[in-house]
């Protein structure tokens, strides 16, 4: 009966105890949670008020002088960066343009990433001729940080585009690739037996119980893949570009514009977020099933 | 229908260095049509194996597998198996798990769901067609494994401890169901147990396996299910005399094997 | 040894504004050596029982008595058993024996001695030096088994102790806990859901309804001892193994649990 | 991390269950001597798999042969140096400083090393202590849990610019920095492995007689532990990220200070020794890291 999560206590009566007794036991369930459950409740509520409190006591502290501007300007401040840098735009270019090549860059090398580490990952997994092949140079080149050998597609590409599309596909493209070839291993043995002892074929078994099954761990790959991709992006627009959030933020810090940096991260923040919800939206949607069987 | 595992043997390779082990040792059985053979055994006593070497998941080492006369090459959709549990796909509905098999083979969507739709009913799925399998119960999971394995119309059923993940009283009530199914169906079926309860009264032959090498040292003869179909309660099938004696019986020769282990 | 006495014992769970009541109005006496085990079905509040003779939980209601002092925390006068072993998967067998010496202060040479004549005891000799992750189910049960007895507890709190076990280790592991007991007579309380296993195991059984959790009957299992497995087919074993079983139905009528329920998580 | 299933799950291969014997008391067998520790760390080194290790080998001599034939065929040492060209510049840079007012390779190597150090290690412990915060006291975990699900997905590189202004290009900002990477990941493989450790763990030890910080330490926490480890070697490989962007954008010294100036003057061969010193420091932390999670979680 214990597996059964309604035959446990759903929620203790608030306990009051010591600091080092609640350390040693389990927290206590709040209401409408399920015993045992980590991390179960609501949150959103909670959420926005910390950020209500965090920028409140950010306008605070500007308000009343605790902080040179220089370092941290005041939130509208902020604002009315911008709305300027929207309006007038940055070094000439408009913020919508900076916005744009940024992930215009992230999103075709995240593309490319994909359509190849995809099914190469797959191929991995599923044969060791190819996972023979493959695995010593992705292993061996994907501890190394990518901005260390942006020096190199800049020497053998140039410093236009190519470079750095490659650069993010590079980052993209291993752990999406491992991701892939890991899922493989998700599909149960029992499925694939299923599948054979009703009369399935080899490639019957591939594409309708080892590709599905794969799903959800190469949806988390490409989550991870494009989040590493953007950070990547971010760093390489640092040290070699002319344009981008990346390229943006650091002249801006160049010239002392704090008001504009800080804008910046929110802008890169904001995006990161987005991708996040995008890949998380798509899990819901393609593998309803992740975790849950 | 018949089928004949004939002087079988499998031996695994040993590995890294490892000696090899032979999970099942000259294994002779028949299963005729009709017939529900229960195989019981502690663990390691190649049950899964001689299961699985049926099924055609694993190839004998020596002996042949014989299936109305031809020799068993591979898995088959003659042979159709239901496991203990991780077989269904989650990314299926109930009504797309059953027809899974039949989608495999190449049938037309309509005729697949009319197949289905007689399997569905006598497993009491009716009301969860659309229902993604990960939201049922291990019972209920376990029938959408019974009767996905049931539309592909295989010769033997085999059921590979098919009910060890419920608790105790959802397993009886599943009992009681397959064996509903199995009367008038005219299939053979071929049931692996850990349970010796759930292997009499379910079983119309009974083997009893021993581990070290595997091997079948008993057979038994069995007619409680008759007497369950027959109109008379479960337990008291299972309460009465002659079937306290032959549990009995049958655990004290498995004990014995243990103790000799 | 020692005898545990409840006393119109309540408890209740918080759901938002709702609470449920878990336990209601629960008295129970367990005598010094006595083998008692408490049956029901899921959510008759068996588990929290056992958890309040524990100390683990509190309860909001009554009394609950060791030896006359009421259980206010934890303590190594009462061994608990859990469903899964609950071996330290980074100890070896005989560190997780001495797991309690240690944690007390009390680890010695002769604690270490005593270890391994309890890893003996339950047929892990030469086992001293595995982890549990090498050890079959069955063996991992008996190693939990002598880590709890290594405290030399005077109660054994035990949850469905072979609940994830399969049915022939089960048996093995029944025989095991009646041979032991046989020689300790220490004081049990067993949370099961295997009427046969109450039967063959307990000197009491007690009935346990849900909604709210309550014991409706305490049955007296006046069998000899020893037992062992052959005494299940005598007809005085099945007459009691129905008589349980009938008093499970009938908590069952008084608060109807849906079986097949098709969205219930497991 | 994953499912985290009760520890009665089957191993690979374990000892088939034997008849319980326990009716009859055994004499009591000799007594085996206790493995000391050098003996088990013995033993665990014995545990690795060294045909791995020999794969490993095969596949970067096949890299390095195949680089070889690579640069024989184009030719060119500003595109692509020959693997003996790199070893030559290498070897010359060890002990000759690059640029000419700068530092040798060993101590760049030694400069990067130290920045990846004090910065993991205080973001590291940082994360520790806030995740041990938040599984353990609900409140903290509440609010900071929304900032630590805001903060994941921006990337801690974003924030060298408003360090540089508010820090300069001193060691400080660097050091932050890689804490700033290394604290949202530790925090959330923290919380997910304390979370993780069953109840019935802490529980079993309480009724052992183990007061509830003894079972804090050599349970709970202690159970935590490997996988607490994992989270610090996806921290160590995020502190180089962020290391090398940062040497790149805002230094005069470090591994990824040299990679760049390298690049200015199109010394191929030198990029390509930082980027293998990279690699071979990366690698060395990484495997302290590994052997420590060996120790700590024996049998995997």
């Amino acid at each position: 009966m214990s597996d059964n999560p309604a035959a446990r206590p759903a929620a203790p009566v608030v306990e009051r105890r010591g600091l080092l007794a609640r350390l040693a036991r389990a927290r206590p369930t709040q209401p409408g949670e399920i015993y045992g459950v980590p991390g179960a409740g609501e949150t959103r509520m909670l959420s926005i008020a910390t950020i209500a409190v965090l920028i409140f006591i950010w306008w605070l502290s500007t308000t009343l002088g605790w902080v040179k501007p220089l370092f941290v300007p005041a939130p509208q401040a902020i604002v009315q960066d911008f709305v300027t840098i929207l309006r007038r735009g940055y070094t000439g270019e408009p913020l919508w343009l900076h916005v744009g090549i940024s992930t215009a860059r992230v999103f075709g090398a995240f593309m490319l990433a994909c359509l190849i580490g995809i099914p190469l990952g797959l191929a991995m997994g599923i044969s060791p001729v190819m996972r023979g092949i493959f695995d010593p140079p992705i292993e061996f080149y994907r501890p190394i940080p990518p901005l260390a050998y942006l020096p190199l597609m800049i020497i053998w590409f140039g410093i236009g585009e190519t470079s750095k599309v490659l650069l993010i596909f590079l980052s993209v493209f291993a752990p999406v690739a491992l991701g892939a070839r890991s899922g493989v291993r998700s599909a149960a043995i029992e499925q694939i037996h299923a599948a054979y002892s009703f009369g399935a074929t080899r490639w019957q078994v591939l594409m309708r119980v080892i590709l599905p099954s794969a799903m959800p761990e190469i949806l988390t790959a490409m989550r991870i893949g494009i989040g590493f991709g953007w950070t990547t992006l971010v760093a390489a627009e640092m040290v070699a570009a002319t344009s981008g959030l990346g390229y943006m933020v650091l002249s801006a810090s160049q010239f002392l514009q704090t008001g504009i940096v800080i804008m910046g991260i929110i802008v890169i923040a904001a995006i990161a977020y987005m991708f996040d919800l995008i890949m998380r939206m798509l899990e819901r949607r393609l593998v309803p099933w992740k975790g849950r069987m | 229908m018949s089928l004949q595992v004939i002087d079988a043997s499998v031996v695994y390779p040993g590995q890294r260095g490892r000696s090899s082990t032979e999970a099942l040792h000259a294994v002779n059985l028949t299963v005729e049509a009709g017939e529900f053979v229960v195989v019981l055994g502690a663990s390691g006593c190649g049950k899964s194996t001689l299961l699985n070497l049926i099924a055609g998941f694993v190839a004998p080492t020596a002996g042949r597998i014989v299936l109305d006369g031809q020799n068993i090459q591979g898995p088959g959709a003659d042979r159709s198996v239901v496991f203990q549990k991780h077989a269904l796909l989650p990314w299926l509905n109930v009504r797309d798990n059953v027809a899974f098999g039949l989608s495999l083979q190449g049938r037309g969507k309509a005729e697949r769901y009319k197949i289905s739709e007689h399997f569905i009913e006598i497993l009491g799925l009716r009301g969860f067609e659309d229902a993604p399998v990960y939201t049922l119960s291990g019972g209920m999971q376990q029938r959408v494994g019974i009767a996905r394995a049931l539309t592909c119309d295989p010769k033997l059923l085999l059921l590979d401890e098919p009910l060890g993940a419920l608790d105790a009283l959802t397993r009886e009530r599943a009992q009681e169901l397959i064996l509903r199914v199995w009367d008038g169906s005219g299939k053979s079926v071929l049931l692996i147990t850990h349970s010796v309860e759930e292997a009499l009264f379910m079983g119309t032959k009974l083997i009893v396996m021993s581990p070290r090498p595997g091997r079948i040292t008993h057979t038994f003869e069995l007619s409680f299910s008759r007497r369950f179909l027959a109109g008379q309660t479960a337990r008291s099938v299972k309460a009465s005399a002659d079937f306290i004696a032959l549990r009995e019986q049958v655990l004290q020769i498995i004990f014995a094997d243990e103790e000799a282990a | 040894m020692a005898d545990v006495e409840l006393k119109h014992v309540s408890k209740r769970y918080a759901h938002g504004r709702q609470t449920t009541e878990t336990l209601r109005d629960v008295s129970l006496r367990v005598g010094d050596g006595e083998f008692v085990s408490l049956v029901g079905r899921s959510g008759c509040g068996k588990t929290t029982l056992l958890r309040i003779v524990g100390g683990f939980v509190d309860a909001d209601g009554g009394d609950v008595l060791v030896d006359g002092s009421p259980v206010t925390r934890p303590g190594s006068d009462r061994g608990m058993l859990f469903q899964h072993p609950m071996l330290f998967p980074w100890l070896t067998v005989l560190d997780n024996t001495l797991f309690g010496p240690r944690a007390t202060g009390r680890h010695s040479p002769q604690a270490r001695a005593r270890a391994m004549e309890l890893l003996q005891i339950v047929g892990l000799g030469g086992f001293e030096f595995h982890y549990p992750k090498q050890l079959s189910g069955g063996m991992m049960h008996r190693a939990a088994f002598a880590r709890a007895m290594m405290a030399e507890p005077k109660i054994l709190l035990m949850d469905e102790p072979f609940g994830a076990l399969d049915a022939l280790t089960r048996a093995g592991m029944q025989q095991f806990l009646l041979d032991l007991w046989n020689r300790r007579r220490f004081t049990v309380i067993l949370v099961t859901h295997d009427v046969e296993e109450a039967v063959l195991m307990s000197d009491r059984v007690a009935v346990m309804a849900a909604g709210p959790g309550q014991i409706i009957e305490t049955i007296p299992i006046d069998l000899p001892r020893p037992r062992s497995y052959e005494m299940s087919e005598t007809p005085e074993f099945v007459q009691l193994k129905r008589r349980v079983r009938q008093s499970v139905e009938r908590a069952r009528g008084k608060a109807p649990v849906s079986v097949m329920n098709p969205t219930a998580g497991h | 991390m994953g499912n985290t299933q009760g520890t009665a799950t089957a191993g690979t291969s374990r000892p088939t269950e034997g008849a319980a014997p326990g009716a009859t008391m055994m004499p009591l067998a000799a007594v085996p001597d206790v493995p000391g520790f050098r003996q088990r760390l013995g033993r665990r080194l014995a545990a690795i798999d060294w045909s791995r290790i020999w794969m490993g080998a095969i596949g970067i001599v096949t890299l390095v042969v195949l680089w070889w034939i690579a640069a024989l065929v184009i030719g060119d040492d500003v595109i692509l140096p020959s693997p003996l060209r790199t070893m030559d510049v290498m070897i010359r840079y060890l002990s000759k400083p690059y640029p000419s007012q700068g530092e040798t390779l060993v101590g760049n190597t030694l400069i990067s090393l130290a920045r990846i150090l004090v910065g993991f290690t205080w973001g590291a412990l940082a994360g520790i202590f806030l995740g041990a915060l938040m599984a353990s006291v609900r409140p903290v975990r509440l609010i900071v849990d929304p900032l630590i699900e805001l903060g994941r997905p921006l990337p801690p590189l974003a924030f060298i610019p408003l360090l540089i202004v508010w820090f300069g290009i001193g060691e400080l900002p660097k050091i932050i920095l890689i804490g700033v990477g290394v604290i949202p990941v530790m925090v959330v493989s923290v919380v997910a492995a304390l979370d993780a450790v069953p109840e019935e763990y802490v529980e079993a030890a309480l009724s052992l007689g183990a007061t509830r910080s003894y079972a804090l330490l050599h349970v709970r926490i202690r159970a935590a532990l490997p996988a607490v480890i994992t989270g610090l070697r996806l921290s160590m490989g995020l502190s180089w990220t962020s290391i090398v962007a940062v040497e790149m954008i805002a230094a005069t010294g470090g591994l990824g200070y040299v990679i760049l100036e390298a690049s200015n003057y199109l010394i191929t061969p030198l990029i390509f020794s930082g980027i293998l010193l990279i690699a071979v420091v990366a690698l060395f932390l990484d495997g302290l890291l590994r052997l420590l999670r060996r120790l700590v979680a024996p049998m995997g």
